[in-house]
């Protein structure tokens, strides 16, 4: 029974889960929007990074993060590392496949 | 040999097994079946990975005996070729992955840091009933015709080339995997909420650490490989072709995903037996371990680390050389935490008191054999050694020495370390320290010469071989058979020992864990009042002082 | 020993006059690799030759007669340091000793004799440039280096040659490159090490090592008559590859003279260098990589040649020096035959085949 | 309600109750509520690790395949409308937010109001399945199911699928691209079918919920199992959150 620590548990109300809501639906008509002008490179970083923003969203308030304890933060953080480490390490390989006729 | 030991057993005449345990609160098979308790479970575990343990330890038993003669001239090559990967699927994800976490994890991880049970008990049911499930495809497929892919499943000839059960065997391996996936869950869990009053992290036996390590890896390493099962099994079905070249996917991606778990996996099955060791040493040597917190970060290093290493196993299958290089550093950096708890063990034993008993024999089978694995692990790691050596018997003789030698060895020396704990009961001390040497000898005999084997250049999974293989092939079986016996042994006296074995009080070892501040075998509840931790682990002087007032007030039954 | 049964006998008869615990090493590489092996088996024996003695010697010292009780120590931090820091020494030389071979085997030097390897289910073919076709053996020269460009037809299979400690992985659509010196004539064993299905274990063969004298010999002895090359050019007209691809002004597709080796500008604008994985990839998936200039219109002859015909269509790629040779497959397909001018580089006289194999690697 | 943060203790009794009181949703082994309720809290995280994990696998190898073969997914990205994904992200994320605020009422013990908001929850749940059947029996009919006689003209010929030509005047891609297309609608469907294989579990234990709460569970302050469930489905919507960026917006100009 250790980390009893922050033991008042937060209640988040309507008006920043209307607020989210808005910010999702602004976020889901701005991605649309971005997808069909044509910025090149930029086009799937932007798309990746509006994602993100709206996933962030949901976590830190649809799903409390923001007011959860250190160690569930710590653990979605490890989480989201490992899976990165999984997508940059395996396409490591693929990309510098193409870096020398070895 | 008796002055030696430690066991400090009460009198034999008026000894009894506690009438009140877990054992006996409640009979019948469903008792069993619907139980929860954390106990029941881990016996559940025992009698069924044991089942699996026969199954595959007769699958190895066939080939060693094929191996006699460099003609395959006892079974036929598919039979062979079912036998391996038999061999190999039932002991990985059958045994060596689940034996140590659902046995005495499930078994010690609430004892130790005193909670009544782990966190989510019916989750850790429905973990068991799912890795029988797995188990059952497992059986249908062997049953009704065996898979001939060996364990890692290759692609595309998995998936493509080979007309055996091979979705039998991924389902059973999918499911088996969520077993996994939730007993991980349940100790992370446990260990994080459950612990008694002043149970710290710095006051947990370093037993919890290395389970929480394993815990980790199989959360977040696991669900990759449901996933690559689920590919395999869809290609199969209708060719989805992620894995197919002639549809332009990649077949070197399955083994991406798979080495993804499979490698933090082999962690998984070698951490809990770090932490065993751990316990064993420092209890027979009246000593704390020695360097406490190194061994405890070192636990977790490994899980860590673990995961940027798995490209290792493709180093000449056409990765990138370049990332090459970042796995085989990573690799190497593995193995740096391996080498200081190898290293912490032995200073445990400086100025020690030291007894020699069977989980102790065990313990030093283990640093030995570990060490060999170890060692020719990194020269696996080794990118250009890798070339010659992958691939061959090299790879099986060293894995064998960390799966087998190590954590075999390490789950041998838990299993008589807490069998008293466990049944109330202590084995025969002296067939153990016999079946511990057997064991030893055995187990070198039969993979030593396999390094050999390997640095010649004889293929795995070979049925044919050329016949100037065939002394070494043949030491390497009779070794064999010498270690069939090192296991036959302890199963028929630990058997034995359910009825016949001495009393054995509940703290025979006088150790300093938690489970053994209550009576053996514990109670449902485990204890009849949270306990509450007020000394560090392995705290020898704590324990000393406490038997010295219990003898002071003498009160004739404390419990 | 006349009382023991001579059929008994024979076995450890057998198995003591021909008991290797070593393999020969018959390549350049291997003293190389063998001197890693030593110097990494010298390191874990004394690594574990300290944790022997140290548990041996505490055993004997702390054992409980001898000494009943245990004195607590806590740790040290200097040990810690000491037992991580040499450890971490030792492993990164051996990890950059190691990555040193690792390049060393897989990259190929210039002057190489490439020899094409296709892996199937349970063979191995082997095709010299110069057109002999092996199966299961691989003859090779001594004291030449030799690259070996391998590929499967169906799983993975592992081309190893123990005696060379060299071994490569044959991959499905994919060339994968490894390469040798042969030092010491002999016949040593060729194994696949990659479990491939039923017969993995008889996917095995000889590697037979030659002088230089004999494999000329045995070149001209086994030639099929036909090198890889000029069965390349045929399946190059017969695929009518020349209806585009014949140098014209006009021509439709890319001149492949003096292709092979040179640096490409695509049309995304990437650069990329014409090797034989980049030849393949243009036969099998030409839209992917486009030449600057042209349109994507090469059709794709996936499924519709065998892997011995890629070879066979990239080893004629990569001897074309000029325009001649295509001119005379545009001759034989569209025009009435002409007679030969000169002797174009890619197809001469058989007789002087083991030249023209010897010439077969540009670079 | 104007201040939207406000702190209460979850627990309906003060931490340290004695073990004689506890109510009876205290499962034998656990101290208190709140340890209880942390507990299954920290689990349910770690069990959406996994499931991370698990749709990892998924992303690596679409990532791989749209680096390699970026012409064929550009092409099968416009087969998906756009419409349709749009209108099932809004729908998504609006049962995201119903079910963010049915959590909210049983923390807030308003019995009718959870009921509302798990019934529209589940209502938004089966309209996202709906659209996704709508789009999946239009691959359907155009045979673009990998594995089951994949049909390859629309990609050979854009002008033979007039209503996506239209759009995008798609150039006729050479065999060997259009070949690939096969492997990105093989992602498209198992990267939308695990998704949709998680919706139809959450749909069905909405179902069970829906059923409890107008029984008048869920509002006695043991709201564990709500909130547990609402992690779920926020985490479903996070995984539709990529999945659309990065299945239906490839490249649309």
């Amino acid at each position: 029974m250790s980390e009893q620590n922050g033991h008042a548990h937060t209640i988040v109300g309507p008006g920043v889960y209307v607020a989210i809501l808005f910010a999702l639906l602004a976020g889901t008509v701005l991605t649309v929007w971005a997808s069909f002008v044509d910025l090149g490179f930029w086009n799937p970083i932007i798309a990746l990074a509006i994602a993100t923003t709206k996933a962030t969203l949901v976590l830190l308030y649809f799903m409390h993060v923001k007011y959860s304890t250190k160690l569930t933060k710590l653990a979605i953080a490890g989480g989201v590392f490992l899976f990165l480490t999984l997508v940059s390490m395996t396409l490591a390989d693929y990309i510098s496949r193409a870096w020398g006729s070895w | 040999m008796s002055t030696n030991t430690i066991v400090s057993l009460p009198d034999q005449e008026t000894a009894r097994i506690p009438k009140k345990n877990f054992l006996t609160k409640e009979n019948g098979l469903l008792s069993w079946l619907l139980t929860r308790d954390h106990k029941r479970i881990a016996i559940l575990y025992l009698i069924t990975t044991t089942f699996f343990f026969i199954i595959g330890g007769a699958a190895a038993a066939l080939i060693r005996l094929e191996l006699l003669t460099p003609t395959g001239d006892m079974v036929s090559s598919d039979t062979y070729n079912k036998l391996f990967s038999i061999h190999g699927i039932i002991m990985v994800f059958f045994f060596l992955v689940p034996i140590a976490p659902g046995v005495l994890g499930n078994f010690l991880i609430p004892l130790m840091i005193g909670a009544k049970d782990v966190a989510l008990p019916r989750i850790n049911l429905l973990s068991w009933y799912l890795f029988v499930i797995g188990g059952c495809f497992e059986l249908y497929m062997m049953i009704f015709g065996g898979v001939d892919t060996g364990w890692t499943f290759t692609t595309p000839l998995s998936t493509h080339y080979v007309n055996s059960h091979v979705i039998g065997a991924a389902m059973g391996i999918f499911i088996a995997g969520f077993s996994s996936i939730l007993t991980g869950i349940n100790f992370i869990v446990t260990i994080h909420k459950m612990r008694a009053p002043g149970m710290t992290w710095f006051r947990l036996p370093l037993f919890i650490w290395s389970y929480y390590a394993t815990s980790i890896i199989f959360v977040l390493a696991t669900p990759v490989i449901a996933i690559s099962m689920v590919l395999i099994m869809l290609e199969r079905v209708i060719g989805i072709g992620l894995f197919d070249p002639t549809k332009g996917g990649d077949p070197l991606l399955f083994q991406h995903l798979f080495w993804f778990y499979s490698h933090p996996a082999v962690y998984v099955m070698i951490l809990p037996g770090m932490g065993i060791i751990s316990e064993v040493i420092s209890n027979f040597s009246r000593k704390r371990v020695f360097g406490y917190t190194a061994v405890a970060f070192s636990s977790v290093a490994i899980a860590v680390f673990s995961f940027f290493v798995w490209a290792h196993h493709m180093f000449i299958m056409g990765i990138s050389t370049y990332s090459a290089l970042l796995f085989s550093l990573f690799s190497m950096l593995v193995a740096i935490p391996s080498a200081i708890k190898v290293f912490n063990w032995s200073a445990t034993l400086y100025k020690g008191s030291i007894t020699f008993d069977t989980p102790m024999l065990y313990a030093f089978g283990f640093i030995g054999l570990f060490t060999i694995g170890g060692c020719t692990g990194v020269m696996l790691a080794t990118l250009g050694m890798d070339i010659h050596v992958t691939e061959t018997y090299f790879i099986v003789a060293h894995f064998h020495y960390v799966m087998v030698g190590g954590m075999v060895s390490a789950f041998m020396a838990g299993l008589h370390f807490w069998w008293p704990k466990m049944t109330g009961r202590m084995y025969p001390e002296s067939l153990g320290r016999l079946a511990a040497v057997i064991l030893f000898i055995g187990f070198n005999l039969t993979f030593f010469p396999q390094f050999i084997l390997g640095y010649l250049g004889m293929p795995r999974r070979y049925h044919f071989y050329p016949p100037e293989f065939q002394a070494l092939n043949v030491l390497s079986t009779s070794g064999a058979s010498i270690l069939a016996i090192g296991y036959l042994l302890p199963a028929l006296y630990l058997i034995w020992s359910l009825r016949h074995g001495a009393i054995a009080g509940n703290n025979p070892w006088q150790a300093t864990g938690l489970e053994w501040q209550t009576q053996s075998p514990p109670l449902t509840e485990n204890f009849t009042e949270i306990p509450i931790m007020d000394h560090e682990a392995y705290d020898y002087a704590w324990l000393e002082r406490q038997s010295r007032d219990n003898r002071r007030e003498e009160a004739p039954s404390a419990e | 020993m006349n009382h023991i049964s001579p059929v008994i006998w024979q076995f450890p008869v057998k198995w003591m006059t021909n008991f290797p615990l070593f393999p020969p090493e018959a390549s350049t590489i291997a003293p190389q690799m063998d001197a890693l092996l030593f110097f990494m088996v010298l390191v874990s024996l004394i690594g574990l030759t300290v944790v022997v003695l140290l548990i041996i010697s505490f055993s004997i010292l702390y054992n409980k007669k001898r000494h009943p009780v245990a004195e607590q120590i806590e740790g040290s931090i200097l040990l810690e340091a000491t037992w991580t820091i040499i450890p971490l020494g030792l492993f990164l030389v051996m990890f950059v000793w190691g990555a040193v071979i690792y390049f060393r085997v897989f990259t190929p030097p210039a002057n190489a004799m490439n020899i094409y390897v296709v892996g199937k289910q349970w063979m191995w073919k082997i095709e010299h440039p110069g057109g002999q076709h092996e199966i299961n053996a691989l003859h090779v020269p001594a004291g030449r280096a030799v690259q070996l460009t391998l590929i499967s037809q169906d799983v993975f299979h592992s081309f190893s040659i123990p005696a060379f400690r060299v071994k490569r992985e044959a991959i499905p659509g994919r060339y994968t490159t490894v390469w040798f010196e042969a030092t010491t004539p002999g016949t040593y064993h060729l194994f696949c090490t990659q479990y491939c299905g039923t017969n993995h274990s008889q996917m095995i063969g000889d590697v037979v090592v030659q002088t230089p004298e004999d494999y000329r010999k045995w070149l001209s002895n086994s030639t099929s008559g036909v090198s890889l090359a000029q069965d390349g050019e045929r399946l190059f007209a017969s695929l009518s590859c020349s209806a585009c691809h014949n140098a014209r002004p006009n021509a439709r597709g890319p001149n492949l003279a003096n292709v092979y080796g040179s640096r490409l500008t695509l049309s995304n604008g990437q650069t990329i260098t014409a090797d034989e994985a980049y030849l393949r990839q243009s036969i099998l998936n030409p839209s992917q990589h486009i030449t600057q200039g042209y349109a994507p219109i090469m059709p794709t002859y996936q499924g519709q040649i065998s892997e011995e015909g890629v070879i066979a269509l990239i080893e004629f790629i990569k001897n074309l020096n000029s325009d001649y040779r295509i001119q005379q497959t545009l001759n034989t397909t569209d025009l009435p035959p002409e007679s030969e001018g000169k002797t174009p580089p890619a197809a001469q006289a058989p007789a002087a085949k083991a030249h023209a194999t010897q010439g077969r690697v540009k670079k | 309600m104007p201040n939207n943060q406000a702190i209460v203790p979850a627990a309906s009794e003060p931490a340290g109750a004695g073990h004689n009181e506890h109510p009876s949703y205290l499962l034998h082994h656990f101290q208190s509520v709140e340890q209880q309720a942390d507990t299954s809290n920290f689990a349910m995280w770690l069990f959406l690790l996994t499931e991370m994990m698990f749709f990892g696998g998924l992303f690596t190898a679409y990532l791989i395949y749209r680096n390699w073969y970026y012409l064929a997914f550009v092409a099968g990205s416009h087969q998906l409308n756009v419409v349709w994904g749009t209108l099932n992200t809004v729908v998504l994320i609006c049962s995201s937010f119903t079910m963010a605020m049915g959590v909210w009422c049983a923390e807030t013990r308003r019995r009718s109001g959870l009921v509302l908001c798990l019934i529209l929850t589940f209502i938004l749940g089966l309209g996202f399945l709906g659209i996704k059947t709508i789009e999946y029996s239009e691959k359907i009919e155009k045979h673009h199911v990998p594995g089951f006689h994949y049909n390859l003209s629309s990609f050979l010929d854009p002008a033979s699928d007039p209503e996506i030509f239209k759009e995008y005047h798609d150039k006729p891609l050479p065999l060997d691209i259009a070949r690939h297309t096969e492997l990105y609608f093989s992602l498209y469907f198992l990267m939308t079918g695990m998704h949709a294989l998680h919706m139809i579990i959450g749909i069905g234990i909405l179902g069970f919920m829906i059923f409890r709460a107008r029984a008048g569970a869920y509002i006695s302050g043991h709201v564990t199992f709500v909130e547990n469930f609402g992690l779920y489905w926020h985490f479903i919507d996070i995984v539709w959150i990529y999945l659309f960026a990065l299945l239906y917006l490839i490249s649309r100009h």
